[in-house]
């Protein structure tokens, strides 16, 4: 009863609170809250329970749509319930002065209900149902603001629908073979396919989850509409929506296939893994790379997204202990800090009005310190330093690709994490460090709504880096659930025998070397700040409008690897596109528009149906 | 004058109706009266000003007589016809004249105006006022009055009688 | 018998078609029109009565109403009268 | 010959409704086109009476006594006819009153001038 | 090019004509729905002319159809030549006297023919069509001939609307007494005789009213 | 009676050929309307009352059409004539006088 | 007394009475449409049973004269038609101001009388006079405005749909000469007994499809239909599109189904019916400057995607075909009302004229997305249901033709994808231009908000609740649908309800 409740409120809510809208402002807020809030302690309530109920039956497939929960989902439900709840708190204020509301809170938590409905279902069938909600509500919320974000949500929708429909493709597929959708039974008949129809089915369906979560080379959509979208909206979409990719891919892969079948799965050196693993790494490049030399703090970010994206790939394709518990955590794991950040940079936008050229600010660690503090963690997590989130779940990755005997791939993840050191160094230096413009210095720290879910999520990355037993327990809890190794766990790491990782102990001396080089600077003497203010060029004085502050960061480097970094991929769908239209603008001429050959069409289809006839 | 019309109009269409049905069964007698009587009643205004004459034993007389004439007048005609169509050299001599008629109604004039048509070597083109303008296959006169004569004449006579 | 009637009635229709084809104005072939019409009606009454069914006769008038209203409009319209 | 006299109906027929079909592919005229049109409907009319019609046959109306219903022709071939005769009208007046406004509002019935309405 | 190109496709349609044709031999006796109307046409209907019992007895939805489709063209034809620029054209001749005097004469006359054609419409070749079509035509005459004489456009329309209201309520009425829409509930009659054939005559002189009304729209739309 | 009748169709029916012929043969539209109207008019009347004579039961019905024909086709074929004379159509070379124009004017002397 | 036959009765009785009303002529079609539509649901019931066949002109039992039949299909698609033109003709009461409104009214309420008909009858000529009623009636109407578009695309309706009558009826002809018998169980009877190798047969057959296919708008034969759609009424587009092709495509199964039973050829009808749906999904993707266009070539799309269904010729793909025949009437029709008012507010055809809109006519830029979205076949709208049907079905047929072309299915998705969504983007995401940029008649907007009258607005709603009804709860169409796809399946089922009532 819980999970249709769960949908119900959900949904219900996202209804609700847009009525609400059509009466007053303030309501909406608080039920938009209420309902989010809801959905966390719902959620919690299943922790461990594993439910599967038949709610309705499709009269004309004789589909039955099941709701589910097990760990997995669960995992996935309660990361969609709490940055639901975040990004909604963050909207609060950062949404304040928009326009449309009303709207713009429907579809944020039609999305979050739909992307909760996806993990809880039991069935492909209503996982596709919800799925396909999900991209069109997404849409709606990817274009809101207008401008750019349109050209983003096409090319969001479009690459989404082409997944989706992928997706169909293997879900009926699948169905007219086995006359079922539930996932339970077609894992069991799965296992005595053909090796051929496997690949079908896996290939076709990654197709889908590989778009949804920006692999090179279907990433095309994600820079753009994570940069387009409100940022408490990109937060969603970074942190939990994309990763719905990685969801699919465990489903598919290890849920249903599971791993025997995948094991049979190669020609060859090449295997449907070692494909997979190819794209991570490219991937966690490629995206470094082009990270490095975006200007715009939201498409480092997004770029950022889907560099990590290949990171998980790289731990879920390696089907031991290690690989797998480090992928999901760092799905989790990237999902806190990049929400994180998004968030840091939406409190940026919010109060420099809608600046995201990092090269235009400078120096605003003075005026927003929480904010600085929570980039500041934000991106130690993302570069994965310890006592972070992200340090475990790379440590785990990287000990399973070295340890798995995969130099190239643990090679690129370590140039992609050097890229990311050199990206997310930029995004702090550029934006809090350096000098403060002129027009900056009376602005305002992030309003506390909005210091609100950024500081719990501050705080959730250092947790989790000081004590990721709580989250890996929940991951062992999935591989159980699939019958893969699980990764022992202690409260504070992972015991002795599973390859030890303490983070307490790391924590120690990690505060040792801290106190220890405090005392040192104690000893040093105190640093003189100097004004700056007064600037001379020639010998006449430089009016403050025209300092240059911190431009062109990693000049050098940029332009040696910019001409690697053309997007390829992005210029081969745009010329497909502009086929297609020409194509369709030829078709079109069919119609010419002179009925004595419209009549003639006709004469010629009879004499062609006679003429088929007569000899066929 | 209206009650003339209607009589005219409704004793032609029954008369028309038992052509018709070629019966006097009760059904059709019946049913042909009251068509006959309805149409009559709501198409009356069509015959008021045709100029119909009043009816008369000497008027119907005339008529027939002047019937007679006609169809004498017309066979002539189509023998003229045939001889001058059979004829190898087709011995026409053809022209367009004028002549005058003394009569005032419609009907009368349109009598006359068939009755040239049906007749030997004319044919009416048109009518205005008093003139109808004649197509003639084998002219004899040009002036009006002899024309008149040769063409008009012998009807008008008739007709002048029987409409006047 | 009925054959020669036939065979007349016939060759004066196909006269008038000629001079119907021939033209040379649009009068002419209108009165070519006007008499082919005028001849089969009279063929349709000959043709029922050599079919011995009196229903045809009917079927004559009808057809001697609207040809005559026919030519009435073809004449009407060359004398630009509608 | 034989095939002639047996099918010289048919040919018939369908000799005015491949001429009118012809007529209005080839056409550009627009009431040469409805002309067309009204060829071919004349000519499935006169196709739909052949059919039901037998060799010999005469109208199926027991007008008098003593006719032989078996060499009465088809009625329903006749029923239909009236009906598509109708229909025939009816399209035929409509095709026209729209060329008549057609004109009105393009100068000309060149079908190849008509083409705003395309692609 | 355009029309070599029609030419073969027509070649074509042609040659699967010819084909078809085949099973369909001219002349021959092939009917077999038709001879049950043949047979029992007078015997189930009343009327003696079997093409008038087909059109409007065993046929009869068809005829709806068919007096629907009238009125559609006429409706059609009012809404295409709707708001047409109603200039009367100047210098158009006058009908001649002769035409004008003849027209009158002769106009209530061709209306009674017209009538006379669909009330024996179950008797002989008539029907409400042919009728209906005649009293147009008589109305065209008049037009032609007098045209300032020319009836008020309402009185067409009343006419047609009420025509067809008739035939869907004789068909109602059929309904409800007979079971079968359009049902002959009327006595059939001795053949051969004026009051015969149940409803037929009534039908068939309510499509006779429609039609011809109908089509004297028409042609008023036409010509104005 | 039979015979009376297919005397009198038979006329009719020739006057009907001497009509097609003279309007095929004769040389301009106004002769060529005089024949038709003459030859047929009469023609269509002899053939149809002629077949009233050989089937007496029908006489009245073929005097109607006769009587019919005997009053429209002078009228249908006077407006054919006018027409031409209005859209006109030139007198053939034969013609001798032309009074038209005169009419037309209304000045009749 | 609740006989199928007043289906057609009333309607055309009530149209005979319209122009004796003068201005009430209007709310005749909603009364005459509200009865059909509480008929045809009283009688739904009743034929899921047994169908009922009505016997006609005295009640002689077939195939001695024309009967109806209440079958499943017929009542279903009976029942969309009254309510698609239910829902219309209200809109249709502000909607139609100018021109020779009663006429309108009448000859509306005359084409759906029509496809009723169409839909009901059971004779093959029968048949066709009702889709002469239906075509005449819309020849004139798409000529309603009397500008020179309508006008020249009703001369080119008219020109194509009286080359196809023509076909049909020679078609009848054929097989009235083969078996002298109209009604279509008998026809169906003596066909099945009957060699199926005659050639009298295929050409009868060929010139049916090609007759039929005219309107039912499949490929090479749909060149009307886009032209026709843009320049109507936006009502009349709705009904052309949301009923008169549908009786096409009916017309077409049909005969292919009932009468020939051709299963041999079926895979051509599929094949026919896939190059419709890209034809007409890639060309509405190529037209940006008339959005009626757009939606036409969108329809053709849709109908090649139904006749598609139709082809797979399995229970599955008729049920698809079906309820994709639902939907895509439900839809389509929604989207030419919404967009009815749209353009009458900005006073252009053109894409870029919508932009903004949303906040105009939120109302209507709200449904007319929900149509959109369904048409896509994105849950949970009625689409995704239709969509996901034909494709497993055409999955489920195991054929590998039709695995191929359910795959191009697909990719017509993403190409309707592409155009729906940059309409809507454009009613939602673009700011409005220069409120008097496009303005060239009165009521356009000047105030801020100019949704469209109430009358006009209910309607569309009522269709996008029925649209996300029928998304959520399948259930409430797809018994019926279940019913008339067994019933067009089975043939032989068919011949002796109605020949066994001797
Ligand atoms: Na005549
Ligand atoms: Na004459």
């Amino acid at each position: 009863m819980i999970l249709i409740t769960i949908l119900l409120i959900a949904f219900g809510g996202a209804f609700v609170t847009y009525l609400a809208g059509k009466i007053s402002g303030k309501l909406r807020n608080i039920l938009a809250v209420l309902v989010s809030l809801a959905l966390v302690v719902l959620i919690s309530l299943i922790y461990r329970r594993e439910i599967s109920r038949e709610y309705y039956t499709l009269p004309f497939l004789n589909l039955k749509l099941i709701l589910m929960s097990n760990p997995l989902s669960w995992f996935f439900a309660i990361i969609i319930a709490g940055i639901g709840l975040l990004s909604i708190l963050y909207s609060l204020e950062y949404m304040k002065d928009k326009e449309r509301l009303d709207y713009y809170y429907f579809t944020l938590l039609f999305i979050n209900a739909s992307m909760l409905g996806t993990v809880i279902s039991g069935d492909l069938l209503s996982f596709f149902i919800f799925w396909e909600i999900m991209s069109w509500s997404t849409y709606l919320l990817i274009s809101y603001k207008g401008g750019k974000a349109i050209a983003a949500g096409l090319k969001y929708i479009i690459m989404s629908i082409i997944g989706s429909l992928a997706m169909l493709l293997v879900i009926i597929s699948l169905y007219s073979r086995y006359g079922t959708m539930e996932i339970s039974a077609i894992a069991s008949y799965m296992q005595t396919a053909s090796i051929g129809y496997t690949l079908f089915i896996l290939i076709t369906s990654s197709l889908s989850f590989v778009i949804i979560n920006a692999f090179w080379p279907l990433h095309t959509w994600l820079p753009d509409a994570h940069a387009e979208a409100v940022s408490p909206f990109s937060s969603v979409l970074s942190a939990v929506l994309v990763r719905k990719g990685i969801y699919g891919l465990y489903l598919f892969m290890y849920v249903i296939l599971g791993l025997n079948i995948l094991n049979k799965l190669h020609v060859g050196f090449i295997s449907f893994s070692s494909v997979l693993c190819g794209i991570g790494a490219v991937t966690i490049v490629f995206a470094a790379f082009t990270a490095l030399v975006q200007e715009d703090s939201k498409r480092i970010l997004a770029w950022s997204t889907v560099g990590q994206g290949g990171y998980m790939l790289l731990g879920i394709v390696f089907a031991t202990a290690s690989g797998m518990t480090g992928g999901m955590f760092h799905v989790l794991n990237h999902c806190i800090y990049i929400a994180l950040l998004f968030f840091v940079a939406g409190a940026i936008e919010h109060r420099t009005g809608g600046i995201r050229n990092i090269n235009e600010l400078g120096g605003l660690i003075k005026r927003m310190p929480v904010t600085f503090i929570a980039a500041l963690v934000g991106i130690s997590g993302l570069i994965g330093i310890p006592l972070t989130n992200g340090f475990v779940s790379k440590w785990l990755i990287y000990k399973t690709l070295i340890l798995g005997n995969h130099p190239f791939l643990a090679f690129a993840a370590f140039v992609g994490t050097w890229g990311t050191v050199l990206y997310g160094y930029k995004f702090i230096h550029n934006i809090f460090l350096g000098q403060l413009p002129e027009k900056y210095k009376h602005i305002k720290e992030a309003p506390l709504l909005m210091q609100l879910p950024m500081i719990l999520l501050t705080v959730t990355v250092i947790l989790f880096g000081v004590l990721p037993g709580i989250p890996l327990r929940v991951i062992s809890a999935i591989q159980r659930q699939v019958a893969l190794p699980p990764l022992q766990t202690t409260l504070f790491g992972i015991p002795k025998e599973a390859g030890e990782l303490n983070m307490i102990n790391v924590l120690f001396a990690i505060l040792i070397s801290c106190f220890i080089v405090w005392l040192l600077f104690r000893r040093a003497a105190k640093s003189v700040p100097v004004q700056q203010d007064d600037s001379y060029a020639a010998g006449s004085y430089v009016p403050k409008e025209k300092y240059h502050y911190t431009v062109n960061f990693y000049n050098p480097l940029s332009k040696m690897i910019t001409p690697y970094l053309r997007d390829v991929a992005s210029l081969f769908y745009l010329n497909i596109a502009r086929g297609t239209q020409r194509v369709c603008n030829i078709i079109r001429r069919v119609y010419v528009g002179e009925v004595g050959y419209y009549a003639m069409y006709i004469v010629l289809f009879l004499a062609f149906l006679i003429f088929i006839q007569m000899f066929f | 004058m209206k009650f003339k019309s209607f009589l005219y109009l409704f004793i032609l269409l029954i008369l028309i109706w038992l052509t018709l049905t070629s019966t006097f069964h009760l059904q059709e007698l019946t049913v042909g009266i009251l068509v006959s009587f309805i149409l009559a009643l709501s198409l009356t205004e069509n015959y008021i000003d045709l100029g119909l004459p009043a009816l008369s034993a000497k008027k119907i007389m005339f008529f027939i007589f002047y019937i007679v004439i006609l169809f004498k007048e017309i066979i002539m005609a189509n023998l003229d016809v045939a001889y001058r169509i059979l004829h190898p050299k087709m011995p026409i001599k053809p022209g367009i004249v004028i002549i005058r008629t003394g009569l005032k109604s419609d009907i009368a004039k349109m009598v006359l105006a068939n009755s040239i048509t049906l007749t030997p070597g004319t044919f009416t083109l048109d009518i205005l006022g008093d003139n109808l303008l004649i197509h003639w296959i084998n002219v004899k006169a040009e002036n009006i009055d002899e024309a008149t004569k040769i063409i008009g004449e012998k009807f008008e006579k008739y007709l002048r009688v029987i409409f006047g | 018998m009925n054959i020669f009637f036939l065979v007349f009635i016939g060759l004066g229709i196909i006269l008038c078609l000629l001079r119907m084809i021939k033209g040379p104005t649009t009068p002419d072939r209108a009165v070519a029109v006007d008499t082919i019409s005028t001849i089969t009606t009279a063929l349709l009454v000959f043709l029922g009565f050599i079919f011995k069914r009196y229903i045809y006769l009917d079927v004559s008038l009808v057809y001697a109403v609207l040809t005559f209203i026919g030519v009435i409009a073809i004449a009407r319209y060359l004398e630009k009268g509608i | 010959m034989n095939f002639l006299s047996n099918n010289i109906y048919y040919i018939g027929c369908f000799g005015l409704i491949f001429i009118g079909l012809y007529i209005v592919l080839t056409k550009k005229n627009l009431i040469k086109v409805i002309i067309g049109i009204n060829f071919i409907d004349t000519g499935v009319n006169l196709f739909l009476i052949t059919i039901g019609y037998i060799r010999g046959g005469t109208a199926p109306i027991f007008s008098r006594p003593g006719l032989n219903p078996e060499r009465m022709v088809d009625p329903i071939p006749q029923a239909l006819v009236l009906t598509t005769i109708v229909i025939g009208v009816s399209v035929l007046a409509l095709a026209l009153s729209l060329a008549i406004r057609l004109y009105h509002h393009y100068g000309t019935l060149n079908l190849r001038k008509i083409r705003e309405l395309k692609w | 090019m355009r029309k070599i190109i029609s030419l073969i496709l027509l070649g074509i349609v042609c040659v699967g004509i010819i084909f078809a044709l085949y099973s369909i031999p001219f002349g021959k006796d092939k009917i077999k729905v038709g001879k049950h109307y043949i047979y029992n046409g007078i015997k189930e209907t009343g009327a003696v002319n079997i093409v008038t019992s087909v059109v409007l007895n065993y046929r009869g939805f068809d005829t709806l159809g068919e007096v629907t489709i009238l009125f559609i063209a006429a409706l059609g034809l009012g809404v295409v030549l709707y708001g047409k620029k109603k200039k009367r054209k100047e210098g158009l001749e006058p009908a001649s006297l002769v035409l004008y005097t003849g027209c009158r004469f002769l106009f209530p006359l061709i209306l009674l023919f017209g009538a006379y054609i669909f009330i024996h419409g179950h008797l002989t070749p008539g029907g409400g069509f042919q009728g209906g079509a005649i009293i147009a035509s008589g109305f065209l005459l008049s037009y032609l001939g007098c045209p300032r004489k020319w009836i008020s456009k309402e009185r067409f329309n009343i006419t047609e609307s009420l025509g067809g209201l008739v035939f869907v309520i004789m068909g109602l009425i059929g309904l409800t007494i007979g079971g079968y829409f359009l049902s002959n509930f009327l006595p059939k009659g001795i053949a051969n005789t004026l009051f015969s054939a149940g409803i037929i005559p009534i039908l068939y002189c309510a499509v006779g009213f429609k039609v011809g009304a109908e089509l004297a729209g028409i042609i008023y739309n036409m010509i104005e | 009676m039979h015979l009376a009748g297919g005397i009198v169709t038979g006329i009719g029916t020739i006057f009907l050929f001497l009509g097609g012929l003279g309007v095929f043969r004769l040389p301009d539209v106004y002769n060529r309307l005089q024949a038709g109207t003459k030859c047929t008019t009469l023609g269509a009347f002899l053939t149809i009352i002629g077949v009233g004579i050989m089937e007496p039961s029908w006489f009245w019905k073929t005097l109607l059409i006769g009587i019919f024909i005997l009053l429209t086709n002078p009228i249908s074929n006077h407006a054919l004539g006018r027409a031409s004379c209005k859209s006109g159509v030139p007198l053939c070379k034969k013609s001798v006088v032309n009074k038209s124009k005169d009419f037309c004017k209304g000045e009749t002397k | 007394m609740l006989s199928p036959v007043l289906l057609i009765a009333i309607p055309l009785g009530f149209s005979f009475l319209a122009p004796l009303l003068k201005k009430g002529a209007k709310y005749i079609p909603p009364i005459a449409m509200l009865f059909n539509l509480i008929l045809s649901i009283l009688l739904v019931p009743q034929v899921m049973r047994k169908p009922i066949i009505v016997l006609l002109g005295g009640g002689w039992p077939p195939p001695f004269c024309i009967n109806l039949v209440a079958s499943p299909l017929g009542i279903l698609l009976a029942l969309l038609i009254s309510l698609v033109g239910f829902l219309v003709s209200i809109y249709a009461i502000a909607y139609i101001k100018e021109g020779a409104t009663e006429k309108y009214h009448t000859l509306y309420l005359l084409l759906l009388t029509g496809a009723t008909g169409i839909v009901l009858t059971g004779d093959i000529f029968n048949l066709f006079v009702f889709f002469e009623i239906l075509c005449i009636s819309s020849y004139a109407l798409v000529a309603y405005n009397g500008d020179k578009h309508g006008l020249e695309s009703a001369v080119k309706y008219l020109i194509q749909g009286s080359i196809g009558s023509s076909f049909i009826l020679i078609g009848i002809a054929l097989l009235y000469g083969l078996f002298g018998t109209l009604n279509m169980a008998d026809i169906a009877n003596n066909i099945s007994y009957h060699s199926l190798q005659s050639p009298t047969l295929y050409v009868a057959l060929a010139f049916f499809i090609t007759g039929f296919g005219v309107e039912g708008a499949i490929f090479p034969l749909n060149a009307w239909l886009p032209d026709a759609h843009s320049s109507a009424p936006s009502t009349i587009s709705a009904i052309l599109s949301g009923i008169a092709i549908k009786t096409g495509v009916y017309a077409i199964a049909r005969v292919t189904y009932t009468l020939f039973s051709a299963k041999g050829f079926m895979i051509f009808i599929a094949t026919i019916g896939i190059i419709t749906l890209l034809i007409g999904e890639m060309s509405a993707l190529g037209q940006k400057k008339d959005i009626k266009r757009m939606l036409a070539y969108s329809s053709i799309g849709q109908i090649g995607l139904i006749i598609f269904a139709f082809g797979i010729a399995t229970y599955y793909g008729i049920f698809g075909a079906l309820f994709q025949l639902v939907n895509h009437a439900l839809a389509k029709s929604l989207l030419f009302l919404a967009s009815g008012y749209m353009i009458y507010r900005v006073g252009s055809k053109e894409l870029s004229a919508f932009e903004g809109l949303g906040k105009k006519m939120p109302l209507s830029s709200l449904v007319f997305t929900i149509g959109a979205f369904s048409l896509i076949g994105l849950p949970p709208f009625a689409g995704f249901m239709s969509k996901i049907s034909i494709i497993s079905a055409g999955i489920k047929a195991n054929n590998t033709a039709l695995f191929v072309f359910v795959i191009i299915v697909l990719f017509a998705t993403i190409i309707e994808g592409c155009y729906f969504f940059r309409v809507v983007q454009n009613l939602y995401f673009k700011k409005s231009r220069d409120p008097a940029h496009n303005c060239v008649r009165d009521g356009c907007p000047t105030t801020q908000k100019s949704e469209m009258p109430i009358s006009a607005l209910i309607p569309i709603i009522i269709l996008a609740l029925l649209i996300v009804a029928i998304g959520i709860y399948p259930r409430l169409v797809t018994g019926i649908i279940e019913s008339a796809a067994i019933g067009l399946m089975d043939k032989v089922g068919y011949i002796h309800q109605i020949l066994g009532i001797f």
